[in-house]
């Protein structure tokens, strides 16, 4: 499969998704540049982390403009598989791919620590070789993830089962005490309506190998890769 | 042309303007000697930047060169932006230490934001990707707000930074002391690898090359750093403003990509970061390495703000700047990637053969020195030395007089407590150390240890260094640094490759203080030579006094060592019940200058914990060599605070579950304070399973030269540290015993709670 | 012509940075800080842009860019030079 | 009473945020964006103070935490409610 992974001017997590891409899932990474306009024979689109722009005016706000997003709109719209990370979340929020909008953190700092968090919908593309309330060990790295939105689109999102992970303790219990930057009913990632775009604050690719002592992140790459080859007639 | 600048109207140099640039009469006398005329304001401005201790290592040099700087491994040694290692498999590790005390004291975020983008542009400059970043910071106790300001302040600006250009910042260090409340300290040291033959340098050879500018656009910030970085401190200090750099870590990361681009395509001759004294010491460095000159056309260089002269231009510390030397014909290459990435460059002058740094403003030529009268030809002193005189009161410590530990339970809890020991989660839970996915062990074990993906091998680095050991004894302090350094390497099974200082002292015209300076660089080498490790860059601070009042000695030690296998990294945390606890060393009556003394009894004096190299070796060896045979479940070295801290610790440090651990000590003639909280170098706590304690110990019983080793107890699953100790002259047995939720929340929780932070 | 822009976070959300300002100004002892807001001011240099156009312009960028509408409201001033 | 408090960057201080906008400004059409300059707003709700010992407070807090007066500047207006 080809998948492709955009590189916005600040993007420092590229090339750590292109080698669990290409290393752990044994696919190809196609690293693709902001500028580019198209997305040809790509199988399925990753924003990466990092800080595009320098996340100076607001995260995600300005990588939002590049001349790629158009293409990742439409690649979106026709059902392409979009995975937004960290920064990447923040950019599909910005773009209007995903509701909502992030805040600061409630403490202020940038944190960068293991976090867990439940599955809450496995019938996703991005979740479907896990368990539904499965508890994943990942890190979070952000200064900015603490995840709004108004009460009407929050209860559509629970109500569609839009809302794919909440931050909880070890055994899955997602209380507020266990939220780590004060996002709204524990949101750590979620999907659009259609099913096809998913964004999410933790770094599954920094846990998907056994040297770096964890490996849960890999689910996330596992499952993008079972929902392509299921449908490997999109090549959108 | 030339004419112009040699007929000038005689100067008006008055001695006024001379001192204001930090220049002596003498020195004065020299440049006029140099130039055979006398300087106009251009070349007086970057004379006296050049000349600056900071540039010109003019007090520090003639000491410097006791430091052994080649091995076997060496790639690159001290004189470039950054030294080099040779880790196996055609790579080098490139790395190098910085300091940026005085700009953090007056704008903390900032000050300590750019120190990162400093040392990351040295890094990078060599052709070698960053790949890790660490820190080693000196604040003043935290029960002022002012310092609890400066503490928050440093470490968001290395977060922000760090975080920001995407390397992650695996480990460091930190410790607090009033004698740093009005001169901070803050060190930074950066990582990169890069391939050994691509490795590129500061060179401008070739005359007709073509001299490229490319960053951030030059405004008037930091005019004079490089000064201000040569000065002592008063009140007014706070006051320099205009001296303050803004940094962009954005911008910065487009450096770096596009610097590895041209790398990759093979585009330049030489590359140099503008850092200190900025165009200038760029121009002249290169030039001067290179038996070359460089004539500048300060017109071309693109700027931020209007009017500014080429005085401003030149002398400017703007960050994010970068001075490259293109072969004619490359430089269309070279300024394609800069537009690729969205960077400013422009083709600012050429490399002539004439040896002369010649700096024009379109037509007019406004400065015209020798390159080598500025690099080479700056002033060397052999400054006078002397101990201070409190030496002897500092050193005298009479135990007889000193009581002994009462309440053990209590002093673990209150060393476990000071901010100096406790927890630094509060720090680096603010910085990114897992971004590139390489960092195998984060921050909390003895040395961070980074994967190299290419090779499967992996990196372990620590920055190290105790300044009341220097204070007390600074030949000691200089060689402790260097012992725990590669203590904390062997710990996490790599074999140490290569080291870099950074030497933070006082004002070198005092003798005392150049005294410090000496008895330490001599300690240092003679450390690294014992150990066979070489120094390959290095970076001094001097002048960090305040209001006539010094720091303490603080050379930090930046070490870096290879573990071959993936199978050999060791963290210093318990692994499982019922594992053998052994220690390797012996405790001695170590109490001078330890954590314990200033902490209990508010006293910072005595000898420090003596060195024997040869012992330090041998247990040194004898772990790795356990580590190697797979026998070793965690390996913790014994620093500050003692073996009760080390043994808590060992507990607590887990990340997921923290065990108790069952102990027995045999007291024989130590005072018990000794015993439990003296800082005895050369001793390193082990676990092994219990399966292979006969191997561990008839290893270490076949060791040459002979390893002094006990076995201590086991680690358990009960939540407690229970500790007997078995007293000659006591016949029954004392015990000691803390429940380890109480040893946690001293420990977790002690930096913030000093901070005034609840925490989150 | 110069523009002045105030982008502050909308009226009941959550504002994370006020909140760590109110907190230290209460540490220093400024207890008469009932709430604090965090907001940005951006101060725009504009050339040849004609008076009448320029307010339909300001807005624009606001929207598209310089503000979340999901999360922000923002005012803005422009000044003669 | 309420207080707004502005707090912009010094003449001369770099200010690579406000760069960035600019940039992003222009690749977005609005090509008259001559400078940008990005600062920060403070909304104060102050209770039971009064008027006259308000601007020294004010200025205070400023001086002491709001503003970081090395490279930055401050005003600020009081506002009666
Ligand atoms: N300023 C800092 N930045 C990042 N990590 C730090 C810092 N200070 C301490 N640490 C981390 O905390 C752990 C304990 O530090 P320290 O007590 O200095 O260890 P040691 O005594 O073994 O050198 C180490 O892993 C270190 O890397
Ligand atoms: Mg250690």
């Amino acid at each position: 499969m080809n998948i492709g992974i955009i590189v916005f001017p600040g993007s420092n997590c590229d090339r750590d998704c292109a080698h669990v891409v290409s290393e752990v899932i044994g696919q190809t990474a196609h690293l693709i540049w902001h500028q580019d306009s198209s997305l040809n024979g790509m199988n399925a689109i990753i924003l990466p982390g990092g800080f595009s722009y320098g996340d100076y005016l607001r995260t995600g706000s300005i990588a939002r403009f590049s001349p790629i997003m158009e293409a990742v709109i439409d690649f979106a719209g026709r059902g392409g598989l979009v995975l937004g990370i960290c920064n990447g979340c923040q950019i599909l929020l910005e773009a209007g791919l995903l509701p909502g909008a992030m805040l600061r953190n409630k403490n202020v700092s940038f944190i960068c620590e293991d976090v867990y968090v439940r599955v809450e919908n496995a019938d996703t593309p991005f979740t479907n070789t896990c368990q539904s309330g499965q508890v994943l060990r990942l890190p979070i790295a952000h200064a900015d993830g603490n995840y709004y939105t108004d009460p009407v689109t929050l209860s559509a999102l629970q109500a569609n089962a839009q809302v794919v992970f909440r931050y909880c303790d070890k055994d899955g219990h997602s209380m507020p005490s266990m939220n780590p930057n004060g996002s709204i009913d524990n949101i750590a990632g979620i999907r659009n309506a259609k099913g096809n775009v998913l964004g999410l604050m933790p770094h599954p690719e920094r846990c998907a190998e056994e040297i770096l002592g964890n490996q849960d992140g890999r689910l996330i790459f596992t499952s993008l890769l079972a929902s392509l080859i299921g449908n490997a007639a999109l090549t959108v | 042309m030339t004419e112009d600048i040699k007929t000038l109207p005689p100067s008006h140099i008055t001695p006024d303007l001379i001192q204001q640039h930090g220049l002596s009469e003498e020195e004065y006398t020299q440049i006029v000697t140099h130039l055979g005329r006398e300087p106009n304001l251009t070349e007086l401005g970057i004379f006296s930047v050049m000349w600056s201790e900071h540039c010109s290592y003019k007090s520090s040099r003639i000491h410097l060169k006791r430091l052994p700087t080649e091995g076997p491994h060496v790639v690159q040694g001290p004189g470039e932006n950054a030294g080099a290692v040779d880790i196996g498999d055609g790579l080098a590790a490139v790395f190098k230490m910085e300091s940026h005390n005085h700009p953090s004291f007056i704008e903390p975020f900032q000050g300590a934001a750019t120190g990162v983008g400093g040392i990351l542009r040295d890094i990078f400059t060599m052709g070698a990707r960053p790949i890790a970043l660490l820190n080693s910071l000196r604040f003043g106790e935290l029960d002022t707000p002012h310092n609890r300001h400066l503490v928050k302040g440093v470490v968001s600006g290395i977060s922000w930074y760090g975080n920001c250009i995407g390397v992650p910042t695996v480990g460091g260090e930190i410790t607090f002391n009033d004698i740093y409340s009005k001169n901070p300290l803050v060190n930074v040291f950066c990582l990169g690898i890069v391939k050994k033959d691509r490795l590129l340098r500061g060179l401008a050879k070739g005359a007709g090359n073509q001299v490229l500018y490319i960053g951030a656009k030059t405004g008037r910030d930091g005019i004079h750093g490089a000064t201000m970085a040569s000065d002592s401190f008063d009140d007014a200090s706070e006051k320099k403003r205009p001296n303050v750099q803004v940094g962009d870590p954005f911008l910065e990361k487009l450096l770096l990509e596009a610097c590895l681009e041209f790398l990759e395509q093979d585009l330049l001759i030489g590359i140099q970061d503008m850092g200190a004294a900025g165009l200038t010491s760029s121009s002249c460095e290169m030039a001067s390495r290179s038996g070359t000159g460089i004539e500048l056309d300060v017109a071309k260089v693109p700027r931020r703000e209007p009017d500014m002269t080429p005085y401003d231009v030149l002398l400017s510390e703007s960050q994010e700047r970068m001075l490259l030397v293109a072969q004619p014909g490359k430089e269309d290459a070279v300024l394609a990637v800069c537009r690729k990435w969205g960077i400013d460059a422009a083709v600012v002058g050429r490399v002539t053969d004439d040896g002369v740094l010649r700096i024009r403003e379109g037509d007019q030529i406004v400065a015209e020195i020798p390159a080598d009268a500025i690099a080479e030809g700056a002033p060397r002193y052999d400054r006078p030395s002397a101990p201070p005189q409190y030496q002897e009161i500092l050193q005298a410590l009479n135990l007889d007089t000193l009581p002994d530990v009462k309440d053990p339970v209590d002093a673990l809890l209150q060393l476990l407590d000071c901010p100096t020991i406790a927890s630094k989660r509060w720090v680096f839970r603010q910085y990114d150390y897992m971004v590139g996915t390489n960092t195998v062990v984060c921050p909390g074990s003895d040395a961070a240890v980074v994967r190299i993906k290419e090779t499967g091998k992996a990196l372990a680095m620590t920055t190290d260094g105790n300044s009341r050991y220097c204070l007390l004894h600074p030949y000691m302090g200089g060689g402790l640094a260097v012992a725990e350094a590669a203590r904390n390497l062997v710990c996490s099974g790599a074999k140490p490759l290569g080291a870099t200082d950074c030497l933070n002292f006082g004002n070198p015209e005092r003798p005392d203080i150049m005294w410090q300076f000496i008895m330490a660089v001599e300690g240092i080498a003679d450390a690294c030579r014992a150990f066979d490790i070489p120094i390959v860059s290095g970076n001094v601070s001097l002048y960090n006094e305040t209001n006539g009042l010094s720091i303490y000695p603080t050379p930090i030690i930046g070490m870096v060592g290879l573990i071959e296998r993936e199978d050999d990294i060791t963290t210093q945390w318990f692994k499982q019940p019922g594992d053998v606890v052994v220690l390797l060393g012996e405790t001695r009556e170590d109490i001078g200058g330890t954590e314990y003394l200033k902490i209990m009894h508010s006293r910072e004096q005595g000898m420090p914990p003596w060195l024997d190299v040869e012992r330090e070796q041998a247990v040194q060896q004898c772990a790795l060599t356990l580590i190697q045979k797979g026998w070793v479940q965690s390996a913790h070295d014994c620093s500050e605070g003692g073996l009760l801290v080390t043994l808590a610790e060992c507990c607590l440090t887990h990340p997921s579950t923290p065990l108790g651990a069952t102990i027995t000590l045999s007291q024989e003639r130590l005072r018990l304070d000794a015993l439990l909280f003296g800082e005895s170098p050369s001793r390193i706590v082990l676990s092994v399973t219990e399966g292979n304690l006969a191997h561990v110990t008839q290893c270490i019983q076949d060791m040459e030269p002979k390893v002094p080793m006990s076995l201590l107890g086991h680690v358990t699953d009960t939540d407690t540290l229970a500790v007997t100790v078995q007293g000659e002259q006591h016949a029954t047995a004392r015990h000691l015993s803390w429940p380890i939720t109480d040893l946690a929340d001293r420990w977790h929780n002690g930096l913030t709670r000093q901070l005034g932070i609840e925490h989150s | 012509m110069k523009a002045k822009i105030y982008i502050t976070l909308k009226n009941g959300i959550h504002d994370p940075q006020g909140q760590a300002v109110q907190q230290s100004l209460h540490t220093l002892g400024f207890d008469s800080v009932h709430d604090v807001r965090m907001g940005k001011l951006l101060e725009l240099d504009l050339q040849d842009m004609e008076k009448e156009s320029a307010e339909a312009t300001i807005e624009n960028m606001c929207k598209k860019l310089l503000a979340n509408t999901v999360i922000e409201d923002f005012r803005y001033e422009i000044v003669e030079t």
